[in-house]
Order: C-alpha cells, then structure tokens, then sequence
C-alpha cells in the first residue's frame, strides 16, 4: 500500500498568506505538496460551509490562512475570522471530525519561511491523525471525538 | 622544508563534510551564518595565545581544514568565558563550538597532551568519586605533569593549605557519593548508546 | 521563609569553603532556607563538557531529578557560578534539543530516576537581590560599611550566556555594595574573564587575564574585589603572588565572597575572612573585628 | 449558458516550472478534463508568442474559458486577462493556476510536483466553467494627491506632482519641512552642503501655489479606495496663529526656558555637561545650552515655514501658569494661548507615503559604550557637531571640549546583527567615509580608524570615494569592533577610549586608543511607522519597512491600489535613491490624475434579494459599512461603490443570499471539488 499523503484544504487570503505563500516561491523554500490552495480576497470570506464540503470531498484537513491580526487589509475582516473560529472547531466536532484537522493560522506577506514551517506542521499534524475518509461515510464517532481521538 | 609537500593548500586536504558535523551537534546550528567580522576574535580574552582566533577557526571549518582545527591550541585556550558567543552577531554559539573541537580533538587524540590530561583526570575522579576532589586532581596533574612545575606551585599549596582550603583527607579519601553505582549506571547507559 | 534546593559544588568543600561558611551564616540572616541537595554529584563544569558531551548533561540531569524529587517546584540555588552555568544549560538545552533529551531520559532511567524539566535553576545572588530585596539588606546591615571602595567582580558565567544580569556591565552587585552602605568603584572588567580553569593548563593566559582585573580594580581605587564563584575567588586571591612574581607588579587585594561583605554589614560569624591568601589592608580590616 | 469550451495553457517559465513539474504529462492530462477543447504547453506563456497562442486560439477555436496554469495570479493574472480581452473574451472568463511560485520553487520532488500541478489545475478548470463575465467599473479620481512626510523623499514627490498643476497636500508631523537631510552638513559622495541643495526644494514646496504644506500635523484617518480617498489630517495646536506671525523670531530669542533638549540637534542635548574638576566652584554655573532649545521654537533657522511653536509640555506657562512672555513680545500678536488641535478633512485620489526612518539607539550595545561613556556619538550626533550651525559650530571636540587626536568610525552598529537588525542600513558606510573625510579636512593631525565588516560602496561616484580616502591616509580595519572601554590598560591609553578589535585581515587583535568614537547606526522604521501602516492598511517586510508591491515589477506601489511608498520608509536608502523614487511615486500619481478615471476591481459582494431573509447578521460585519438596510423590503442591500470585496458578509450569511462576484460560493465549490477529485 502506498503510504498516506494527507491532503489539505488550505484557504489563502490574497493579501497577506498567498503573497507570503509566493514568497516562499520567490525565495525557495522547500515544503511539503500537501496543501492545496485556494485564494480568496479575505480570511473572512471563508465561509463554514467551505470546510464542510471540502471534508465531505475527501479533505484530511483544513487550514485557514490570513492576515495577523490588525494587519487585515478590509480592516478586520480576520478578526471576524478569529471569532467564528472556536465556533467552527465545535461544528467539526459535531460530525465526528477531530479538531486538530482544522487550523487557522496568520501569516503575513513578508514571513515566506512561516508558511513553510506552518505547511509542514499542518502536514505532519494530519499525517499523525490518518486518513480521514470522511466522504466515504467511515465516519469517526462521536464518543471518540468527545473522547479528544478520533 | 618538506618539497613534495605544497605550501598552498589543494581542495583535495579539505574536509566539507567538518561543518556539517559541527552544525549537527546541539549548539551549532548557527554556524554557517558566520559574516567573518572577527567579533569573537576582538572580544576573546584568550585570543592574543591563540594560534587561530575563533574567527579564524569558523573560517578553516567551512574550508574543511579538519587537521589544522583540531590539533592546533586554540581550543584549548577557550576560557569558556562566553563573551564572543554573547556578541556574535551570527548568534554562533561560539563556546558550544569550541567544546564540540575539544571533544573531537580528544577522541582523535590531537589533543595537547596537557589539556586532554587534566580533562581525564577530570572525568576520572567524577567517574570515581561522583564529585571531584579538588585537592586530588591538582596533585595528579601536576604528578602527571612535572615535578617542576608541581614545585613551583607548592608555595601556593602551602598557602592554601594553611587557610584550610586544601586537606589532606580530600587527597588521599575523597568523598565518594552514595548513589555512585547510579551515577555509573546512567554513565554506562550513554556510553552505550554511543553518543558520549 | 523562602526554601530552596541547595547545590553547594565541589569547591565550596575545598578552596571556596569560605563562601560556604559565609553563605551559611548569612543566609541565616536573611531568612533563606538553603536545603542541601542530597547526594548530589559534581555538575561537571567546564572540563567534564570539554570531552563528555551528552554524559555531562546526564550527570547534570542526576542532580535536577534528585531535586525535583527531593523539593518538588523549589528553585534549585547554586553559588558556584560554574555550578550554576552547568546546570542551568543542562536544564536549558534538554528543552531545546529533543534528540538531546531523548538520550539523557534514558541514561536517567538506567539509574532509576526521571526528570521533569519543571525546576528553575537560579544563582544565590539573584536570590539575595531579587527574592530578599535590597531593602531587607540595608534593614539587616547593623554597620554601613562607609568608606569602603568595592569593585564588583561578577565574572563570566553568572552573567552569561544565561544571566540574570546585565552580560557586558552588570549592576546587581553593585546595588548590593551600596545597600550595605559601601561605595561601588566603577570596574570596566567586572564582566571580564579570570581565566577560569585555564589557570591549571594554560597558566600564562590566565595569569595575564587575572592580572588585568586586578590592574583595573587598583586603578579604580578598589579596597577589596568581591566575587560570586570560588574559582573566580581562587584565581584572583591564590594566584596573586605569581601575578606579582610574573607582571612586576605589587598587588594585594583582598578578595572577599559578596556573602562576606554581607557577614560583615550584619556583623555575623563566622565568615572564613582569614582563609583569604591576600590580606585585608586597612580600609577593610576596620570592618573586621 | 453556452457550453463551455476551455483552453488549458501550461507555461514552462524557462527551467522554472519545466525542471521540476512534467509540463508534457501535465498538458496530456489537462486534454482529458471535461470541457477542455485543447490544452498547449509554452516556454514563456507572458511572452507575446505564448499571449498570441491564447488569442488565437479563442478566435479559431471558439473558446469561451481560458486556464493558465504558470506563475501567480499576483504576476501575471492582469496580463492574461487583457489577453483574452484583446481577443474579444470578457477576461473574468479566465483563471490561473499558480504552478510556479506555490508548486515548482517549493519542492524538488518531481513525481509529487507534477501531480500537485495537476491537482491545481483540475481545480482551476472546475472553477472557470461557473465563471461570470464581469465588467470593470471607472470611477472618477479626484485630481490631488496627499503626500505624507516632509523629507526630502516627500519634498521631491510633491514638487513633481505639482508640476503637473495639480493639488498636493504635504503633511509632516515636525514643524518644519526637511527630515534628516535638513540636519546634515555634507552630503556622500560629491560632498555638496545639504543646506544648499534642501533648502531651495523647501521653499519652492512652500510657495508652491499648487502645495498646501501641513506642517505639525498627522493624517489620522484613511477612508475610500483608489481615486477618491477621504482624509482626516489633524493639526497640532502650535499656540502661534499662522496668519498673523511674521517669523521675525524675537519670541524665541525672549522665551526663558532655554533648557530642552532640542529633537533637531539629535540627542545631543541629552549629555550631562562637562565641568573641569579645577573650575571654579562659586557663582552660579554658566546656562548649559548645549544641543537645547526654548519653549518656543523652531527646529533650525531656516525652517520652512518660519513659524514657531509652542511645545505645551515644557511652556512655563502650561507648567506653572505664568510666564506669557512670548505673548508680551511678540509684535503682531500672534500668540494664540487658547488655540487648539482642529481637524481638517480633505478629498484625495492617490496618496504617497515618504515617512522615512529613524536611526538605531545603540545603548543596549553596551560593549560600545554610548549613553555611558560621553566621548561615544552617533552618526546622527556627529552630523550635527560637524554642522556650522550645530551647538559646536561645527568644531570636532571631544566632551572636555579638546581636539582629538584619533577618532574611531564603528560601522554596522545594529545593522547585519541577528539581535538587532538583519539588514545592512546601506547608507552607513558611505557616511562613515564622509566623517573620515570631514574629520582629515578639519583636523589635519587627526587619525581616523574606519572599523568594518565590508565596504559597501554599490553606487556612482562611491567606489571612487572610498579609493579617494584610502588615499587621505585614513586607517581603514577590517574587523567588526568587539568593545570600548574607558579604561586603559597601557600608559598611551590612560584617560582615553580603547577600541578592542581584530583586525581580520591580519588576524591579529589589536587595542587602539582613541579620543571619540562615532557610532553608525542602522536605520530602521520610522518611530510610528507601524501606526501609519494601520491607518492605511499597508504591510510591511520583515524588517518592518514598508513592503512594495513587487521589488522589480512595481518597487513604488503597495498592495493598496492608490498608494504609493518613496524614500527610506521602504528600507534604508540614501537620498539620490529616495528622489529617485520620490519621482516614480510622482509619475504614478500624475498618470492616474492624468487618466482621470480608476478602473474598480468588480470583484464586490451583492445580495440576491429574493434569499435575502433579512436576519441582518451581514450589516455589522463589513468593514466600510457598505451594507444597508432596506426597511420596507426588510431585506438588506448593498451600496456598491463603498464595497471592497473582502467577502466577509458571503462567508457569513446563513441564506447564501450575499454573493460575491469571482468568488461566489459556486466558483469556490467547484474548486474544492476540483482540487480533491484525483485519487
Ligand atoms: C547619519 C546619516 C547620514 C546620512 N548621510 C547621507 C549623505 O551624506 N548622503 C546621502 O545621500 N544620504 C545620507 N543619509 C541617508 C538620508 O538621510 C536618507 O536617504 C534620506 O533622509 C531619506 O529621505 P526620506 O525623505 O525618505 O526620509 P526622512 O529624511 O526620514 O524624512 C521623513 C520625514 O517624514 C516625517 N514623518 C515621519 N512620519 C510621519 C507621519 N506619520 N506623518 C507626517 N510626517 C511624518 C518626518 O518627520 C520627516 O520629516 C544619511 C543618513 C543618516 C542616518
Ligand atoms: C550578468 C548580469 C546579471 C545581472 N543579474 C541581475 C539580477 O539578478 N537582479 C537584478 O536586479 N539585476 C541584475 N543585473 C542588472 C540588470 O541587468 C540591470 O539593472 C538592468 O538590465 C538595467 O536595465 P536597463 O533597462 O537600464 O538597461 P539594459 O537592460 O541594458 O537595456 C538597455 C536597452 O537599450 C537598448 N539601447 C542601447 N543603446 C540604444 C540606442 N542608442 N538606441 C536604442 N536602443 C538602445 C539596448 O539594446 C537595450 O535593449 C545583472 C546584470 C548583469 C550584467
Ligand atoms: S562574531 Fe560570529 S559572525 Fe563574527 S566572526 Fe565570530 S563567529 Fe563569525
Ligand atoms: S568563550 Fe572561549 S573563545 Fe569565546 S571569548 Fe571566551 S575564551 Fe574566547
Ligand atoms: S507566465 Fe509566469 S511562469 Fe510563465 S513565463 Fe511568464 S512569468 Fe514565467
Ligand atoms: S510669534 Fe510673534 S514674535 Fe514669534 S516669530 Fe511670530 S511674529 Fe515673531
Ligand atoms: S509662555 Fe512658554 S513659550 Fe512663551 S516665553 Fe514663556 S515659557 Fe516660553
Ligand atoms: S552600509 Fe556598511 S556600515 Fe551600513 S550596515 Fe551595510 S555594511 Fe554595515
Ligand atoms: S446575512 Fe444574508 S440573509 Fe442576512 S441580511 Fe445579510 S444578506 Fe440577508
Ligand atoms: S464584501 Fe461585504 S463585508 Fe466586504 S466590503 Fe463588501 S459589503 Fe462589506
């Protein structure tokens, strides 16, 4: 059997992580291929359903990636991203999805290295948890989420 | 002057993979930052003994100059006063570094014979006692040494010894702790693990 | 009362057994509960790193799980400086370097002990200025020590790479001059190296490294040189005379343990000053009595 | 909606992307995804041959989508977009796929970058298919430009975008114009005077009738986008009514509290005076003004504009409640005691910031001594004990107002130190040679020791300069200075400073005694740099300077459309650079004044009224307060010119009635699926 290569959803706001994300480009950092980006303009665009269906599509995991916090290009646009958050731990929780499946993350334009190191963690987090296989309904029970395994 | 034996130096001596193991060992993992601005040179009190300021040391590292480093007396100077590594501006852990030469100078017996000898006699009494009796290890060393040099510093024995800082019975019975056979034990567990 | 775990070292039995003494008296004044470490080993200090590395975290390792079995959550207090500084970057490198870590866990439990990580290593002289206060000094000082021109020589390894003072100009020993009513010379080599163990291998290094302390605390006016480790205390007092013989120089300058300029603020016995090799001159001896 | 026929083109980049990802197999690939009617692989796809193939093929082959997979969208996105454009295809019928900076520069696992590549692909070809064709809106800009900091960077800007006879407004925090070359004596390399060359551009920016300077004040508030910004500048109270004062300066001659330490004169003021140990101790000591200014004041004499202010914190008359002798004096009446801040608010359409730096504080470097030992200066100080109108008129004394007889120059103090700052300040080697050579010119029997790491001299003229000093005997050592201390070991060094360092190129230490020493300290963000970067929502780079938006593609643009960087406020830089960019910046802002109109991302939210259930959770989560409420409807709307498009409101609501246009949730849907559906 191969070995498993989780696969990761990432959410990249345009402003600060997919400029960071490029910057890891432009000055070759090396990480894992894992993730797999999407761009949209805002952290908060993100919207719970996003993460449902990218579970329900085979995701492994998770992660949102935006500005730090008071550097949001709309503002605050990531604030309202830090609130929902614990929220959508919770919601993962419910369907029997283990939490640490799901990050958010700040990475502004500048810290290339960071996203490098954050990929790799986020791969190494979910390579521990296994496959998730949450699209093929074997689905992880409730007990053993509340349990905190899966 | 040996005549088969180039002065210059030809990259076939050089040994690359040397900075790579000394940025293998804790505390090296800096090392390959080094800008040669010669910090830790300028800081060190020992520098003027030495035969290669610590600059000069990082630099035969990254060259590979695996010989020359580890034989020549710079690491045995190192005071371990810790003033080049807290102005580097590399953040080189200068000191970490100068224990790792001394180390592999050791067990590939470059080392002078002086400084690798009061180091044994050092792990030795540890090894023995669990503490080390400094009384003991002045008088095997300069015993080691030379009786010269152990004459020349009887006056200063004699004044210890007067002020009760030096006893005989920390000579000739050191204390020995009570959990030395766990001290060996945990001491033989590294060893045999091999990454003394 | 504050308790602490207490690691005397190896010297403080032999030529710093006048830091011992003081230390004991002192401390009993100022209401420090100093239990001895049980058993403890040598900390392996700087010759034991030089050649051993992994073994002289593992011996340094044995010492912190005695005392967190021994005083669960108590600061462990050196008052060697290399005592300190050994046990200080074992504590730090097994949180730094897992590899490290591994190994050291393994060694431990060959002997049947285990160690946390939960302790905090700390030299007494942070615990003096930071725990008891500089208030509490001055309070405690029964006779101000006026007049009395002291160069704080607080060496290399307390101050670094770990200090919990200033690393190039440290002030926390001069703070402590002044509490007690003497007056601190300004000293550009209070951070500078004695020459440590070199005085064994490397005389004539060493000798010159001492050689310029002792130069710029006469210069400065010093009537005594206080220290914080008895290898410190050694170089500066034992080897004077050679400096002398050596650099045609004519120095005597007492050289005190801070806890005995403490003893004699406090007026307390016994404080070991006549273990000292250098004499006190006047401007001391008035003080002892 | 018409079937969708897509053109999938893979770049190479040269080796870029070839080397690492399997270009051919990846092309083979995309010809198997639904909807794909030809899929072409390019060495150069931005190259106009690899633009042409697109254009062509959308003719020819009718295609209504094009996919690109190459560099990122932050790249090229704009110029594939106008490609499709050109061949009459609505550009918002394209997507990217970033195979370059996030798939073949990260990895060197070929097998696992190809399939990567692949992967972004199908999610790129997924999403174009529910692609909308959207249409790019002009708006109007308002044809004046705010430029934020009176340095010679923000001088210049505003002097060359007046020429285009449009509006500038100059705001600078300080009360007068000039920055840091105002304080300068000579300028590296041609060593002209500062003052000769600053001053003339301060008056002209002053009198210039299409400038409005706002001096002492500070932009508060940054609200609008691209065009049509609106501004709150706040004006400091400066409790001397502009419109009535003259300038003519007796106030300041006349105020009694003379001992402040002056900003202008760097710190200098901070020192403790020197008092001979032989001076007499009777009377009463001689006024210290040395580096201080009054109450009153302005910077320096020839500010711009001459008008003083009143610094409240330290006026006798807010300390204490008397004094008003400024008021008694001052002929035309112009003091103003009751004056307070007032906020002015203005309309802009572009804005370039030109804030500039500050200069590295070295007392935490202890070993070199400054703040400690008083013969230590910085780089800053020494400018202004050099300066004819500096507090020693321009005479090289050590603080016991001696000659020296030997100065130390220290570079990279706080510059390429992990500790401090990792860049290299640029400019400080170049000014460190300037005080070498000012110091030979005023004291012949000087010597001079240059202490450095690497000569630094990148620029025209500079290189040249450096030789020309090598000449004027000036000791250069390479070695990076480890202390200096006040003590002296040797008979030469008592009473004097001692540089401890290793002369690397000889590889010997050596103790060099000296009289002064000049500390060239880095340069880093300005004091409230951070602060202003909020207010305009810009970023910055890791070492905190103002990040542009691309260093070679747009080195003055930032992230924000409408704002521009120039000078030192964008890293180090010396001033032939900052005026350099001060120009481009300029360049950018008359082209878009020029233009007349901006054209608006169309990328904005809109709420689909018949979901809408009007639950109002979206209203208090947009940022601009672009959402209203429609009460008799009772659903909400959204007013589209103040929207920005962050999507916020979409992610949030419950109904999916609000949408965003090039990131509804159908696009992102099928992008998921798109990215997830191999395996
Ligand atoms: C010691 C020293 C010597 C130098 N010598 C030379 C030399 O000889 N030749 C040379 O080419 N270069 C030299 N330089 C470099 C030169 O100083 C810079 O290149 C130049 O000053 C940059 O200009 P600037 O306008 O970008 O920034 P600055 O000169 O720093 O001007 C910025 C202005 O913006 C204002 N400001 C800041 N924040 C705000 C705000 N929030 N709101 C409003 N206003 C604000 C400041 O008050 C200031 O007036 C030297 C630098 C130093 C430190
Ligand atoms: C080997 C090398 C590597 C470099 N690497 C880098 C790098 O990695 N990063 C970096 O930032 N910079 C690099 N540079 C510097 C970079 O090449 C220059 O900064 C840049 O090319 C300057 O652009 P330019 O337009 O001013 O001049 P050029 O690139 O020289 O372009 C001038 C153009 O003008 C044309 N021309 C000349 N005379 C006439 C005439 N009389 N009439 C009409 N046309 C004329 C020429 O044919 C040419 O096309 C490198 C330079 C070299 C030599
Ligand atoms: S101080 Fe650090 S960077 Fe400088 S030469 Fe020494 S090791 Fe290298
Ligand atoms: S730690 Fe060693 S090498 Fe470094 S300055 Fe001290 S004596 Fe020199
Ligand atoms: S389109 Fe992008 S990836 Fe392709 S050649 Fe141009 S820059 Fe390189
Ligand atoms: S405030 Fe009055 S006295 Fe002062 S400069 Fe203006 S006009 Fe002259
Ligand atoms: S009122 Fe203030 S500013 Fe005016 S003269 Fe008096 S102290 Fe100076
Ligand atoms: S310009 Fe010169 S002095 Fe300044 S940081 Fe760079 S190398 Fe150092
Ligand atoms: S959140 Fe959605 S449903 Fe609620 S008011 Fe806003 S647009 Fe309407
Ligand atoms: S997308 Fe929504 S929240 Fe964001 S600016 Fe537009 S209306 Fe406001």
């Amino acid at each position: 059997m191969e070995p498993f290569e989780p696969r990761v959803v990432a959410f990249l706001c345009n402003w600060c992580s997919y400029t960071g994300a490029d910057l890891a480009g432009t000055s070759r950092k090396k990480y894992p291929t894992n993730l797999l980006p999407i761009r949209v303009m805002c952290s908060g665009r993100v919207d719970p359903e996003f993460i449902l269906k990218a579970f329900r599509e085979g995701a492994d995991g998770v992660i949102i990636l935006g500005c730090h916090p008071g550097d949001c290009h709309y503002i605050n646009g990531n604030h309202k991203t830090l609130g929902r958050f614990p929220i959508l731990k919770k919601l993962v929780q419910q369907f029997g999805i283990h939490p640490d499946r799901l990050r958010l993350e700040w990475v502004s334009a500048s810290e290339g290295d960071r996203y490098a190191v954050v990929v790799a963690e986020m791969t190494e987090q979910v390579r521990k948890l296994g496959p998730l296989r949450w699209n093929t309904r074997i689905k992880e029970t409730v007990a053993a989420s509340a349990a905190g395994g899966e | 002057m040996d005549a088969s034996k180039p002065v210059i130096r030809l990259e076939r001596e050089m040994r690359p993979d040397f900075l790579e193991e000394i940025f293998e060992i804790p505390g090296g993992e800096h090392i390959k930052a080094c800008i040669q601005c010669g910090t830790c040179s300028g800081s060190c009190p020992a520098s003027p003994q030495m035969e290669y300021t610590p600059r000069q040391i990082i630099a035969m590292i990254r060259a590979g100059m695996r010989d020359d480093v580890l034989s020549s007396n710079t690491i045995w100077m190192c005071a371990s006063c810790y003033l080049c590594q807290e102005r580097c501006p590399a953040q080189i852990k200068i000191t970490d570094v100068m224990y790792a030469l001394k180390r592999l100078s050791v067990k590939e017996g470059k080392a002078p014979p002086k400084a690798a000898l009061m180091a044994e006699l050092f792990v030795d009494n540890i090894n023995t006692y669990g503490r080390n009796s400094e009384g003991l290890l002045i008088m095997k060393y300069y015993l080691g040494k030379s009786w010269g040099k152990a004459l020349s510093n009887a006056g200063l024995g004699m004044a210890l010894w007067k002020a009760g800082r030096l006893s005989a019975g920390e000579v000739f019975s050191p204390h020995r702790i009570k959990g030395i056979d766990q001290l060996r034990k945990i001491i033989a567990k590294v060893v045999e693990e091999g990454v003394v | 009362m504050n308790t602490y775990t207490y690691y005397p070292g190896c010297s403080m039995s032999a030529t710093g057994k006048a830091y011992a003494e003081s230390l004991e008296t002192v401390a009993k004044v100022l209401d420090i509960r100093l239990a001895e470490l049980d058993d403890w080993n040598c900390c392996g200090a700087t010759a034991y790193f030089s050649v051993r590395e992994t073994l002289s975290h593992a011996i340094s390792a044995r010492n912190l799980a005695l005392a967190e079995a021994q005083g669960p959550g108590r600061d462990v207090v050196a008052a060697c400086s290399a005592c300190y500084l050994g046990l200080n970057k074992t504590n730090k490198y097994l949180k730094e370097f897992p590899e490290l870590r591994k190994r050291v866990d393994s060694a431990l439990d060959a002997g049947g002990l285990k160690y946390d990580g939960s302790l905090e290593v700390r030299h007494i002289l942070e615990v003096v200025v930071k725990d008891v206060g500089l208030e509490k000094v001055a309070a405690l000082t029964t006779r101000k020590l006026e007049g009395l021109k002291v160069a704080s020589y607080a060496g290399c390894q307390m101050v670094r790479p770990y200090g919990f003072d200033d690393s190039e100009c440290p002030v926390l020993l001069d703070n402590l001059v002044r509490a007690v009513g003497a007056t601190p010379v300004p000293f550009a080599m209070a951070a500078r190296c004695c020459g440590g163990s070199q005085m064994m291998t490397n005389e004539d290094a060493a000798l010159r490294m001492t050689k310029n302390i002792l130069l710029c605390a006469q210069d400065a006016g010093a009537d005594v040189i206080i220290t914080t480790c008895p290898l410190c205390q050694m170089n500066l007092d034992a080897f004077q005379a050679k400096v002398n013989h050596a650099f045609g120089t004519s120095f005597n300058i007492p050289i005190l343990f801070f806890t005995q300029l403490l003893g004699l603020a406090f007026q307390v016995k016994p404080l070991g000053i006549e273990r000292g090799v250098a004499k006190p001159g006047p401007a001391l001896a008035r003080f002892i009595s | 909606m018409k079937n969708p026929v897509i053109g999938v083109y893979v770049c190479h980049c040269g080796s870029n992307i070839g080397s690492v990802v399997n270009v051919p197999e990846v092309v083979e690939f995309a010809k198997g995804l639904p909807n794909v009617a030809v899929a072409r692989e390019h060495k150069y796809m931005c190259s106009d041959p690899g633009q042409d193939v697109i254009k062509k093929d959308i003719k020819e082959l009718g295609l209504n989508r094009v996919v690109v997979a190459s560099c990122s969208p932050l790249m090229h996105e704009h110029t594939f977009r106008k490609a499709c454009e050109s061949a009459g295809l609505n550009p918002y019928y394209f997507q990217m796929a970033n195979i370059r900076e996030q798939v073949s520069w990260v990895t060197t696992d070929k097998v696992r970058a190809t399939e990567k590549a692949k992967v972004v692909l199908v999610g790129a070809v997924n999403r174009v298919v529910e692609h909308d064709p959207l249409f790019v809106k002009s708006v109007p800009v308002t044809p004046a430009t705010l430029v934020i900091g009176g340095g010679v960077a923000g001088i210049e800007a505003a002097l060359q975008v007046a020429a285009s006879h449009t509006q500038v407004h100059l705001v600078e925090k300080e009360p007068s114009l000039g920055g840091h070359m105002a304080r300068f004596d000579k300028t590296f390399p041609t060593l002209d005077c500062a003052a000769c060359i600053l001053t003339p551009k301060m008056v002209q920016a002053n009198t210039n009738p299409f400038i409005k300077v706002h001096a002492y004040s500070e932009v508060i508030e940054v609200s609008g986008y691209v065009g049509n910004f609106t501004v709150k500048i706040r004006h400091k109270a400066s409790y001397v009514n502009n419109d009535k004062c003259t300038g003519c300066g007796v106030c300041i001659t006349k105020c009694p509290e003379r001992g402040i330490p002056a900003e202008f004169e760097s710190g200098l003021g901070n020192r403790p005076v020197y008092v001979a140990p032989d001076a007499p101790q009777h009377g009463k000591k001689p006024k210290d003004t040395f580096g201080k200014r009054p109450a009153i004041y302005t910077p320096f004499a020839q500010a711009v504009p001459n008008k003083p202010v009143i610094d409240r914190d330290n006026c006798r008359y807010y300390t204490t409640g008397k004094c008003r002798v400024c008021e008694k004096m001052c002929e035309p009446g112009a003091i103003d005691f009751d004056q307070k801040d007032w906020i002015e608010e203005i309309q802009v359409g572009n804005i370039i910031v030109a804030t500039g730096m500050k200069t590295f504080d070295p007392t935490p470097m202890k070993n070199l001594g400054y703040g400690r030992i008083p013969d230590v200066y910085t780089g800053l100080e020494f400018e202004r004990i050099c300066h004819s109108s500096g507090p020693t008129e321009g005479q090289i004394l050590t603080w016991k107002k001696e000659s020296p007889k030997a100065i130390a120059i220290v570079h990279c103090v706080g510059s390429r130190d992990d500790k401090h700052h990792r860049h290299c300040s640029r400019v400080c080697c170049m000014y460190s040679l300037k005080y070498a050579h000012l110091i030979k010119e005023k004291l012949h029997n000087c010597e001079v020791y240059e202490f450095y790491i690497d000569m630094r001299c990148f620029g025209k003229g500079y290189e040249e300069f450096y030789s020309r000093l090598l000449q004027e005997d000036v000791r250069f050592v390479r070695g990076r200075v480890a202390e200096v201390s006040d003590w002296g070991i040797y008979p030469e060094e008592k009473g004097r400073l001692v540089v401890r360092v290793e002369d690397t190129l000889a590889a010997q230490v050596r103790r060099i005694p000296v009289d002064m020493v000049i500390l060239s300290t880095a340069l880093e963000p300005a004091e409230n740099a951070d602060h202003l970067k909020h207010t305009l929502h810009m970023s910055c780079s890791s070492d905190l300077f103002y990040l542009e938006r691309h260093p070679k593609l747009a080195p003055v643009s930032t992230a924000t459309d409408g704002i521009y960087i120039a000078g030192a406020c964008q890293g180090p830089k010396d001033i032939p650079d900052s005026v350099a960019q001060a120009g481009a910046a300029a360049a950018q802002a008359i082209g878009m004044i020029k233009r007349g109109v901006v054209e608006i991302e169309p990328t904005t939210a809109h709420i689909e009224e018949s979901m809408c259930t009007g639950c109002q959770i979206c209203i208090p989560l947009c940022p601009y307060t672009a959402i209203r409420r429609n009460e008799e409807k009772r659903i909400a709307y959204i007013e589209g010119a103040l929207c920005k498009g962050c999507g916020t409101c979409v992610g949030a609501c419950p109904s999916g009635a609000a949408q965003q246009w090039g990131f509804d949730d159908r696009q992102i849907y099928r992008e998921i699926e798109g990215v997830l559906a191999a395996k």
